[in-house]
This record gives C-alpha cells, structure tokens and sequence, in this order.
C-alpha cells in the first residue's frame, strides 16, 4: 500500500518526531508513506490532500490545522474512495458526529491539548504557588490556545492568577528568549513559568538559569532533547508531552481498513483513540533519550500485532489495551520483558 | 608640458540594434585645438564621442593617440589615458557629496590603507575649482541639492581633475548662463594654450564658429566635411548640417492684437528663497518670453504657472473662468500645457514607447463609445505626430531611451502641442535640437499664435528671446528686473544689461 | 514608416509563438502523464490542477494593478486572512450574497488603507506593507483570542457556503474574472494610467496624471480581485485561522511566481491571460512533482525557487516587466 | 558661494540636534521607568536590553551594505539559520574560532551566491530573494529532517560556547563593529561605491565604476557582518532549528526597522550609529512594553507596525533615505 501522511510544518520538532514515528510504524507494517509539508497553511493542506489522491494512494493520514477541514478533506476522501484517518489533532464533537456518516472515515488517534496544561495548571496550583506567567506559541494556533486554556483554568480555578502570557510568535528561539527576559523583568516575584510549547521551553529554561536566585518553579509541555537535559539537571520541575506515538498507531489503523478490518468501538462507529500524555521525571531521562528517541518505544512486532495483516484477533482492544498501559515505567518493563534491555538497563535508568 | 599627441579614429561604426548611429566615420584631431562637433539631432556626435571616451564599444574600425593604437574599456580605462569626458546627460551621483563625486574612483590618492582621508580630498577640490577658474560650489552637500548648471559645473572639475589631454564636452554650454559660458570659454582657451584637445559638442552655431578651430559636421552618422572655421558662415553650416538651405529662423509674426485681454495673470508670486512677488499679465495671442541669469528664478516661474511648485503667496488666475491654478489637475483642466527643460527626468517616460508617452497627455481624445479606449485612435494619433514632428525613428514603438536627445525633444513638445490648448509653457524648448528642427518650432510658435493661443517661451537663449517674443520679461534674483516691448524695439544689449 | 507588413507578420510570428509555448506545455504534460502511470492527463486531475489555481489566479490579477503601479504589497497574505474571515462572519448571515460581499468590502477597504497609508506616507510600498501585515495579523490574532475566550473559535462554515469554493463553480468564476480584468487593464483609462505611472511617475505626472489618484486606484482593484479571491478562499477551507509574526508574508509568493511567469511570456500573451497559463502552470506543476513522489516540504520547494529565478531571468530580457 | 560661516552654522545645528535627540530619548526612558515602578532603569535591565539588542544591530550593519546598493535581500532571515547551525558545527570541533570562522564562511558564502543570483540573473533582488530564502530553509529542513531521523535534532551547543552570546562578550563586539562598519561604509572606497550605485546606477557606471563589482562586495561585506551575527546567534540560543514555509522571511523585519530608524536621522546621526540606536530603541521598546503589561502577539505587534510606518515618514523626508 501507499499511505499519503501531511507534516503540518517542517522543521518544528514535535511534528517532525511524529513524522518519523509515522514512517517508523508504515515500515513495520511493510506499507510505503507518502509525506507532504503543508508548511502550515491550511489551503495547502487541502491542496496537498487532493494531490495525494491524484497520484493514487490507497489511504491517507490527515493532521488538520483547523476543524473545518476535518469535514472538507473527508469529503475528498470519500469521492476519491480513499480512506482516511486523523492524527494527533482530534475532531470537536459535532464534526466527528459527521464524520462518522462517512464510511471512508476510519477513525482518529491524537490527544487533547487542553488535557496537556490541565494537569500542570493543577499540579502548580497544588505546590501553594500563587501567580504565573506563561511563553507559548503562536497567537492562535489551536495547540497553544488550548493548552494555555486549560493552565489558566485549573490554576485560576486553584486560586492562581495568571499575569501575563508571552506569545512567542515565529521567531523562534532567539525570539523567545528574549520575551522571557523581558518577561521575568516585569514579574520578578511570579512563582511559576509555564511554557506550552518546545522551542520557547528551551529558551526559558536558559533565561531562567540567570535568574536562579527568584526561585521561580518551571513547567513545560512538549520534550525535546535540551529539554529531557534540563529535566535531568533540574532546571525543569516537571513536564509533559513526551513522545506523541498517534502518528504511527493512526498508520496501523489505516493498514487495518485497508486490510478489510475497519476497526470499531465499542459502540460500532470508527473509534477515536486518545493517547495518555505521559508525564516525564527527571530520573527518567536516560531511558527516554535510550528508548524513545535512539530507538523507538513501540518494537516493530508491537505495531504490527495491532494489524489484521500480522494479528488475526487485531482489534479496538488492541490499540485501547497499548495505550492504556503507555506510561514511562510500562514501556520499560515491557521491553525488559521482551529482552530488548537488560537488567543493567534498567539499573541506570534508576528502576 | 605639450606632450606631441594625436588623437584619430579611423572607420569607425556603431549601431544599436538596426540603428547605424556611426558610420565608418574617420577624423584626426590635433593636439591644441579646439574641434566643434556639428550636425543635426540623432547625427551621431555623442555616439562618436561616447566612443572616444570608453563608454562605448566601436564595432569596427581603429583608434590611435600618440601614434599608439587606442583601446579604452571603460571610462577609467579612458581617464588612465587622458581623456575624459562631460556627457550630455546628468553625470553626477545624486546620493554622494560634491567632493566625493569629483574623485569618485579615484579617491586611493586620499587612502591610508584604504581608509579615506576627508579633509584631504575637500582641499585638493577646492584647489581644483580655484585652479580651472570655475566658481566654487559647496563641497558638503548631496549633489541632489544642486542646480543643472552647478552639477554641469562639478562634472567639468571632475572631467578636468584627471588633467587629462583630451577634454571632450558635449553640449554643456546648454546649460550654462551667460557668467559661466563667459567663464568655460576663457577656460578653454587657456587648456589650448597648454596644447590640450578640446572637443566640443554645440547646436549654437555662432558659438562653434567663434570657440572652434575646425568644425567637423557629421549627418545621419556619416561626416560630411571638416572645415576650418575661420571664413566659415552660419548659412553655411547649416546647409551641410541640414543638407538644404535654411533661410529665415524665426517666423516672428506681430501678435493681432497689442492689447488684447490677459489669459493668465500671475499676483504678488512668491517661493520662499526663489521667487519674491512676481506679477505679470499674459495676453491672448502673445509670446511672452522670459529671460534671465541662470538663479533668476525663470525656470521655477514656470513650474509655478502650471501648478507644479506651490507658490508660497500670491496667485496664478486663468483669466476666462477666473479660477486659481494652484495644482496641475485645474492647470491642465484649463488647457494649460507645459513642456518642461528636463527632458529626460522631468518629460518622458524614457522607458516607455513613443506611443504612450504621445497619447498620455491627451488620453481623453481616444476613449470610445462605451468608455473604453481605443487601440486604433492611439495609433492613429500616434503615427500622424511621428510625421509632423518629423521624429526620427523605427516606428510607434519604439522606447524613447533609444531616440538621440533631440527626437526625445520632439517627442516630448508632440505630446503636449498636440493637444487642444489655450495656454502653452514652453521651457528651453530648443535645447539640443537641431537647426532644421528648431526652426520648425519657431514657425509652430507662430502660427499657434495665431489661434489666439497665449504662450509662453523660457529660455536662455536671447537671441530665441528676441526673434520669438512680442514682450520679454527679464528677471534677476527671483524678481521682475522689466518687461520689454517689442515696439520700443529689442536689443540684445540693453537687455543683457537688465539681466546682469 | 510603419506600413503593415511587418506588422502582419509580426502577427502572424506571435500566433505562432503563442501556439509553440502551448504546444509545448501540452508536451511536458505528456510526458509527465506517462513517467506518473497515466494518472496526471486524467480528466479528474485536470479539475483538481484547475481548480487548485483558481484563489492564486484572482489573488494574481489583483497584484497585477497594485504591482504595475509599483505598489507591492507584502501585506496581502493578512489581507486575504482577514477578509475571508470577514466573508465566512456575513456569509453565515445572509448567504452567498453575504459571503461575496463580505469579501468584497474587506479586500476593497483594506487595500484601500494601503493605499492611503503607502501614498500618504510615501513610505517604499514593500516596507510599509510589512508594518501593515504586522497590523493586520495582529486584528487577526485579536479577533481570534476574543473568538476563543468565548468559547468559540474563528467563523466556520461548516458544510454551508462551500458550493462556491468547489469544482465546478470556483472554475467557471475564471471567466467573467478574465473578462473584467482584461477590460480593466487593457482598455480603460484606469489601466493606461496604472501602466502609466508604473512605467515613469514623475512624467505621467508632468503629463497631468494624477499618479497617486492612479495608484489608489490600482490598490482598489486589486481590492476588488482580492476580495473575491478571499470569498473563494473562505468557502474552499471552510476556516482560516489568523496567523501571527509575518508568516502571511509567504502568501505572495505563489502569485509574484505567476506574475513573473506571465511577465516572462508578454511578448507572447497579454499579461492577464498569460497569469491564468502561470497560476495553473504552477498548481499543474506541483500536482506533478507530489504524483512523481519528490518529497514536499523541501525539493519541491528547491524546486520551485529555482523556477522562479528562471521565469525571473526570463521575464527580465523584456523591456516592460510588470515587477521591478 | 560657500563660505564656511552657515557650515559652521549647520555643524553647530547638527550637535545640538543630536544632544536634543538623546534628552528625548532620555525623558521617554525616565517615563517608561516611573510608569513600570522602577523597573527599567536599572543596570540589569538595560544590560538585558542592550545585549537583545547585538545581534540584530550585526544583521543590520549587513544590512546597510546591501540595501544601499539596491540589494533587499529577503532572504537573510534563512541565511542566519544556515550560518549558525554551521557555525555551531564547526564550534563544536573547533571551539571560538570555529563558531566564528563558520559563521563568517557560510554568511559570505551564502551572500556571495546571492549576489551572484542576483547580478547575472538581473532578477528584482526582493523577487531573487525570495526564491533564495525557499532554497535555503529546504536545505535547513533536509538537515533537520536527516537530524531527527537519525533520533537526534540539530546540532546544539548545550553549555559550551555560550559566552560570546552573553553579557559582556556580545556588547563587547559591538566595538569593534562599529569602528569596522564605519570605516568600511564611510571611509574606503568600497563603502563610498556602494553608495554612489545605489544612488545612480548609470552615472555611477560612466564615472568608470564597475557596478556590478561593488554590489558583488556589498553583498560580501553584508554576509561577513551577518556571519558574525549568526556566530554569536548561535552563542545565544545555543541551537536553531530550521523552518520552512518562508517563516525566515520575517527575520528581516526588526533590522529593517532599525534601518529605517537610522535613516530617518540620517541628518543627526551618521547612520552606523543609527542603527546602534535603532536596535537599543527596539530591543528598550519591547522591554517596556512587557513592563508595561502590554499584550504580546497582538498589541506590542500593532505598536510595532505603526512605528514602522512613522519611524518610514520621518526617514522619508529626507533626500538620501537608505531604503528605497
Ligand atoms: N506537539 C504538537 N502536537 C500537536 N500539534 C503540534 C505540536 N507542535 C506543534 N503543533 C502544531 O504545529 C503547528 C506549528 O507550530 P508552532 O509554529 O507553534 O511551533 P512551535 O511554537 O515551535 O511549537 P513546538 O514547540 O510544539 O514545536 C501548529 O499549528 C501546532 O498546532
Ligand atoms: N543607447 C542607444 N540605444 C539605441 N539607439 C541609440 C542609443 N544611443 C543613441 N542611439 C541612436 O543613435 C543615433 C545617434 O545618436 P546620438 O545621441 O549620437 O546623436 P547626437 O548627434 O548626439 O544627437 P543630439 O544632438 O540630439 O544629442 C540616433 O539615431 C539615436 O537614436
Ligand atoms: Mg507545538
Ligand atoms: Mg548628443
């Protein structure tokens, strides 16, 4: 098979990671994929999408910038015959009910981003911090948004106040480091920082070094290499994230549609898969950079036991039974288990 | 320090694209002369020049100086070999000071280790200016701050700091005012002295004859004969120049009417530093001409009549409907043409074909029935000024940077006297035209007049002044010094008198 | 001078050339039809390629006023953010009449305060125009925060309005679009004078054209193509999300390409043509390289950086270019 | 004419304008400070300020080269990114002289195959850079992508190297830079041909100055101080990643105001200087206007934008404005 798969933005790291997790999982799967780079406009991934179907392929894996697009890009699929499944970017509830009219919808895999600042909005509130400031992304992009959304409602929720948010446009890093500066000037008593997004994160957590001496507690969401380094040395007390696998598991349950076994739920319609956000400590470092980003969290035999192709018994419970135990510790045992590490392994990872 | 040098070309040609500019043009030019250069517009000389000075290219034939083959590949490349040119166009760099333009590409003679030093390049200019005799222009400012006639005079100091043995300059007296005319001449007379060759562009025949020693007259790319010029004549020029006779050059025809009623009036006129209260009357069916030095201020006037420059006080009236020109829509809604000095900056789209530069100024004369324009009219209209302006070139289409400057002229005096007028301002109308063609405008002055039409003609020639003018208004500092009558009889020196 | 027969055959040389370049366009397609197994020729295809080049071309016959009268805007890309936005907010109210005009009265509004503030200011169109993407990204970004704090998010059209921005409809707006525009650059005054003023402002001015009365003009025509531009657009993505820090700046890119593409053939089509052959050349030629397999993202875009300093070179050998 | 009296005049005129301008910025900082409780004006704050501001006066030291001879190059922003990841590379083998000596070859580099882009293709270099700046962030995301593949992500410093991008080192260089800028830009034969092209293409051409020459040496002059920029770029952020879409475009926004500040004293201050107070003004702004509370991402944007717009005014009113 030939599976079309759209990166919404090259050269943005997360995506880029899911990207390669996508490419991971087609190749277990003995499937070819197609990638495309919406460079993040929206018309463009549109575009993309029909082009896809032009050069023929059997399927296609969609992260859409916006909900709208959900419905027009189904549509698309639909006509050409061509099934479709979502990643990472979920459906609001009335667009999936439409979606679901759609026999060629074969479901989505991704994660609530709201859920990404919930729990740190929480966690903080709950430490007795009183105020902070958040650096995010771009104004408007639904990822940030709404993990902002959900910080600032659990932590005003807590009796926090949030007093002020540096949206870090498109400047990248030297961009952000300098709002982070300038921020920390203007709040120097804030207890706590918060930033949603990886690149920002990094030049925070390098601000924040200067300021050791405020004390200020530091949050992130969304890891990446300088940030797994910070957790290890302390500059981060806690972080979420991780390593998004719906990319991959969405390729799996494209290859199971495409193998005559459209997975349902539990309810008969095409599922939505929410990925846990797992969370990161400091200790957990090394068996990160080891198990997730040298090699993958999932063994090719792992990805290929949740299609029909390799596992007649393939099914809506395989893919809820994986995500279900997808924390940090799990994945370690299991690959203890396995023996793809060893003992030794699992001393240095402090288990 | 008369180095035995000559300068010759022999056969040599250039075209540009099918236009044969030069053709196989062959001169020997003598150390300590001064060679005037003659012939109608587009005949060839700045081309020939451009040659001699490495701005161009020849496609064929040879040149020598000092008996040693001659080859420049640029400008630089000309100036290492004494020769240096001021060209006939604007050669000064708007965005850099006096003194940096004169040694621009030259200024290592200033450098310590590539960095300049300022001070010592502003004395050696100023030493410049003082050596060759030319009044001083201040040597801090942006060329862009400085008149025509200054930048024409900071070109010449730069052309003359090389010292270079051939000094070729063409058509800078057109802009120059009487003073530095005066002054160009002593100059000239005295690098002859020192064996220098000076070759000398001018379609003011009097002033060739008087300055050259030889003239060489070239048409249509081709040189038609090198004379002495002493025992020369002007009607004898001309009809080598022109390959006819030309018999009268104005066609002055008295105005119908001594007293007839104004068209426009000029009240209390002032531009802040440039004109101080200047009022006059312009009348139905006259040529009014105004004179004067080159700061006068005549050439600002006119700007300000067709609503331009903004007139810090006073007013411009149209006389028949009594309304205020104080912006170029209303100037032109009232049938007021302007042709300005400038032509190439100020009044052609040099770019542009002859077609859209003809059309523009009357583009309400081709719109069709349903409001749209039509193609055909254009071309029409085009095609018909091309002939009665005799404007040389391949057709219609043709960009204007292709046409030599005088058929830039008639292009740009076609576009606006083709149109219906009421009033006509015409700046230095003649500047860089030919004879046969010059002639042309003064007879079209003439018979425009007779429709009653109110023109006004600018220029720095007098003797343009006195053969086309019923009234010469001469100002002097920005201010009316006095309006001559044609009845009480022009004469060039009790004017020249009022103007200085 | 200037009988007709080398006129005729300069005709005659021009229909020739104009057949040749088609001609060899359809050759290049034939041979991508068969190196992408027969799937690029399809007539399916064909709609998509059309259809994917119908929002650049109105956006293109736009610039190519604003451009001509040397009035490049960088801001556009904000400008069709914040007027679909606009057309998708009264389309919702009153239909397609709403979602047009909605459009309309955007693009025609905003490019107006361009042109206001780049002749006001005569400030260099392209500078300005990046401080008013800056503005007009920003009311973008605002507009999306007060959508969000409420709950929302920016307008949607769901599954309504999107008639106008599907196959067949967004194709045929092409021809009325190329009629008007033709007319309006090639045979009004208001066309002669933008070319006009693009060609040697100080002149037309001494020549009695008003330049700046000509350029604002031109800002609003190019208003008018913008706007239906952005109507098509709302109704072709359903939602356009407002972008922040510049990044509506690359929007231009694809029609300055088709400009430059037709520009590159003005001695061969008129412009307004030559930009429909640029925009679905364009949109053909990346539906191509995505059916061959080269990867989006990084060598298409290689390639296409290359194709538009090729077009460029090319479009530059001719005196009259539209961009300078 | 010209006695030396109204020179002196205009000299004495000059310092005092110049002395009028700091008090004015002087008074607008002491507002700032007593509006944000004493927060702006303490040593921290304006080391924090200034050292923001090194790098863009760096790109915009380049900048002024290659503006002034008519080469807007839009892709610079693309060009920091290439030139600091090399950069970080070659640092990371070869320490401070290889995170310097990386900069500066891939800046000039990479400059000197747009001036070459830009000369032998004749290409409006705005339209050359644009396709430039698609190539080049293709190459970052090919690297980026080859990167992440391989379970890593572009090179980063981690700790080492990070001093040049830190207070004092990064104010430090603005020294020397200055000194070299301003000898280079007034005082040599490149600077002063430089300028004479880009005020008068032809004329410069008959005075025997080879143009295409001097815009080639702007262009490399422009990549050695964007080199070092980047060089110390990447000392600040320690890694960068890669982005597509023309994202980089923006880059050229906060130089290209400082430049334009620059210019719009160009009467008051020599524009080298300029720039310096260009950036600091900037850099003080942005500062300020978080202090201040005002919103990031959509206010400080507007605020930003209009200045541009009224910093582009004022710098027009002068004859010799650097960006045309
Ligand atoms: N981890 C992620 N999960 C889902 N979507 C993401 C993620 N990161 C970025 N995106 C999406 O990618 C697009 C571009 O991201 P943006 O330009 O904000 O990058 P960024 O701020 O550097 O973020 P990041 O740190 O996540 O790379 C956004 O539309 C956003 O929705
Ligand atoms: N750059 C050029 N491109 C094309 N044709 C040119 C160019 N320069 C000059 N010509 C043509 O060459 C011929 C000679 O022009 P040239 O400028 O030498 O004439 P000229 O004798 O100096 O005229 P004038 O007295 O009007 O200055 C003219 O027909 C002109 O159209
Ligand atoms: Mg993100
Ligand atoms: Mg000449």
């Amino acid at each position: 098979y030939k599976i079309g798969f759209n990166n919404a933005l090259s050269g943005v790291y997360c995506l880029d990671i899911l990207e390669n997790f996508a490419v991971y999982g087609a190749e277990a799967l003995g499937v070819d994929l197609m990638v495309v780079n919406d460079e993040g406009t929206i018309e463009k991934s549109i575009s993309n999408v029909e082009n896809m179907i032009a050069s023929g392929v059997d399927g296609i894996v969609y992260f859409g910038l916006s909900d709208a697009t959900f419905a027009i890009v189904a549509k698309m699929c639909a006509d050409a015959r061509v099934p479709l499944v979502l990643y990472d970017h979920l459906p609001t509830p009335d667009t999936l009910a439409h979606l679901r009219n759609n026999p060629y919808f074969a479901g989505a895999v991704g994660e609530d981003d709201y859920d990404a600042g919930y729990p740190i909005g929480e966690f903080a509130a709950a430490t007795g911090a009183k105020t902070a400031v958040l650096v995010t992304g771009n104004r408007g992009d639904t990822t940030h948004e709404a993990r902002v959304k959900g910080f600032t409602e659990a932590f005003e929720g807590a009796g926090g106040k949030v007093l002020d948010i540096a949206w870090a446009a498109t400047g990248g890093r030297a961009e952000a480091l300098k709002k982070s500066e300038d921020l920390l000037v203007a709040y120097p008593d804030v207890d706590v920082v918060y930033t949603t997004s990886g690149e920002p994160a990094v030049a925070t957590m390098e601000v924040l070094q200067k300021y050791a001496d405020l004390g200020i507690q530091y949050y992130v969401t969304d890891l990446d290499p300088p940030i797994l380094e910070g957790l290890q040395e302390g500059k981060i007390s806690a972080a979420n994230g991780a390593h998004w696998i719906n990319s991959g598991l969405a390729v799996a349950l494209l290859h199971n549609f495409l193998e005559g076994n459209p997975i349902k739920d539990a309810n008969g319609q095409a599922p939505v898969f929410h990925v846990p956000i797992i969370v990161l400590e400091a200790g957990q470092y090394k068996a990160y950079e080891e198990q997730w980003l040298n090699n993958m969290p999932f063994t090719p035999e792992e990805i290929r036991n949740l299609s029909v192709k390799y596992n007649p018994a393939a099914s809506a419970e395989s893919f809820e039974t994986l995500l279900a135990n997808y924390s940090v510790e799990q994945r370690i045992m299991d690959k203890f288990e396995a023996g793809i590490i060893t003992e030794e392994d699992l001393e240095r990872y402090g288990f | 320090m008369t180095k035995s040098f000559s300068l010759s070309v022999a056969d040599v040609s250039k075209s540009f694209g099918p236009t044969r500019a030069v053709i196989d043009v062959s001169l020997d030019f003598r150390a300590g002369e001064i060679h005037g250069l003659i012939g109608e517009n587009g005949s060839g000389k700045s081309t020939l020049l451009s040659m001699i000075a490495g701005i161009h290219t020849r496609d064929k034939g040879q040149m020598f100086k000092g008996g040693q083959p001659y080859d420049p590949v640029s400008p630089a490349h000309a100036n290492e070999q004494g020769v240096s040119m001021v060209v006939q166009e604007l050669g000064l760099v708007d965005g850099l000071t006096v003194a940096e333009n004169i040694f621009l590409g030259k200024t290592d003679q200033f450098a310590n280790r590539g960095v300049i030093n300022l001070r010592k390049m502003h004395r050696a200019a100023e030493e410049a200016f003082a050596a060759w005799g030319i009044s001083q222009v201040p040597l801090d400012v942006f060329a862009s701050s400085l008149t025509v006639e200054e930048k024409k005079l900071v070109e010449l100091v730069r052309a003359l700091s090389t010292d270079p043995d051939v000094l070729i300059l063409d058509e800078i007296t057109a802009a120059f005012s009487h003073n530095n005319r005066t002054a160009l001449y002593k100059l000239l007379a005295k690098l002859k002295a020192q064996g220098k060759l000076i070759l000398f562009v001018s379609h003011n025949l009097p002033e060739a004859l008087q300055l050259c020693d030889r003239l060489t007259v070239l048409k249509d790319g081709e040189k038609v004969d090198t004379l002495d010029s002493k025992g020369l004549t002007e009607d004898e020029l001309k009809r080598l120049m022109v390959g006819r006779e030309i018999k009268e050059t104005y066609f002055y025809t008295p105005a119908k009417n001594e007293n007839a009623e104004p068209v426009l009036v000029a009240d209390g006129i002032t531009v802040d530093g440039v004109l101080h209260n200047v009022s006059f009357e312009l009348r139905r069916g006259e040529v009014l001409g105004l004179g004067g030095l080159s700061d006068s201020g005549i050439h600002e006037l006119g700007k300000v009549l067709f609503g331009l420059t903004r007139a810090d006080q006073g007013q411009v009236i149209f006389a028949d409907t009594g309304e205020r020109i104080d912006s170029l829509r209303k100037a032109i809604n009232s049938g007021i043409a302007y042709v300005p000095k400038d032509r190439d900056t100020e009044a052609l789209m040099v770019r542009a074909t002859i077609e859209d530069n003809l059309c523009l100024p009357s583009v309400d004369a081709f719109v069709g029935p349903l409001g749209f324009l039509s193609p055909r009219k254009r071309k029409k209209f085009a095609g018909e000024q091309l002939e009665a302006f005799e404007i040389k070139a391949s057709g219609i289409r043709q960009a204007v940077n292709q046409l030599s400057g005088g058929n830039r002229q008639k292009v740009s005096l076609a576009s606006w006297l083709s149109r219906p007028n009421k009033i006509i301002i015409l700046d230095s109308p003649t500047r860089g035209v030919d004879v046969g063609i010059t002639a042309n405008i003064y007879k079209l002055i003439a018979e425009v007049k007779q429709q009653g039409i109110g023109i006004i003609l600018i220029s720095d020639e007098l003797p343009e002044l006195i053969g086309c003018s019923d009234r010469i208004l001469i100002m002097k500092n920005g201010a009316v010094a006095r309006i001559f009558e044609r009845a009480e009889g022009f004469s060039e020196n009790s004017i020249v008198e009022v103007m200085i | 001078m200037g009988d007709t027969h080398p006129m005729l055959q300069r005709f005659g040389k021009r229909r020739m050339q104009q057949v040749l370049v088609l001609a060899g366009l359809l050759l290049v397609f034939l041979i991508i039809h068969f190196a992408t197994n027969f799937r690029f020729l399809t007539g399916r295809n064909m709609g998509i390629i059309v259809s994917h080049a119908v929002i650049p071309t109105f956006i293109t016959w736009g610039l190519i006023f604003s451009f001509t009268s040397g009035m490049i805007d960088l801001s556009i890309g904000s400008i069709v953010v914040l007027a679909s936005n606009f057309a998708g907010i009264l389309g919702l109210k009153f239909g397609y009449v709403g979602l047009i005009l909605g459009g309309l009265v955007a693009g025609v509004l905003l490019q107006a305060l361009n042109g206001f503030v780049f002749l006001k200011t005569k400030i260099p169109p392209w500078v300005a125009g990046l401080g008013m993407a800056m503005i007009y990204e920003s009311i973008g970004a605002v507009y999306s925060t007060a959508a969000v704090r409420s709950g929302g998010m920016v307008v949607s059209l769901g599954s309504q309005l999107r008639g106008l921005g599907q196959l067949p409809f967004n194709v045929l707006m092409l021809v009325p679009g190329l009629i008007a525009v033709y007319i309006l650059f090639c045979r009004t005054s208001i066309g002669l004078n933008v070319r006009a003023v693009g060609s040697d402002l100080r002149v037309t001015k001494e020549m009695g054209i008003d330049p700046n009365r000509a350029k604002f003009l031109s800002m609003l025509v190019c208003g008018v193509f913008i706007g239906l531009g952005s109507a098509i657009n709302q109704s072709y993505v359903g939602q356009l999300l407002p972008r922040t820090g510049l990044t509506t700046v690359s929007t231009i890119f694809q029609p300055l390409t088709a400009v430059l593409i037709a520009s590159s053939m003005g001695a061969i089509f008129n412009v307004v043509i030559g930009v429909v052959i640029g925009t679905i050349s364009l949109s053909a030629l990346f539906n191509a390289l995505t059916l061959l397999g080269v990867p989006s993202g990084t060598w298409q875009e290689v390639v296409l950086g290359m194709l538009v300093i090729a077009v460029t070179i090319v479009s530059m050998r001719g005196e009259e270019g539209v961009v300078k």
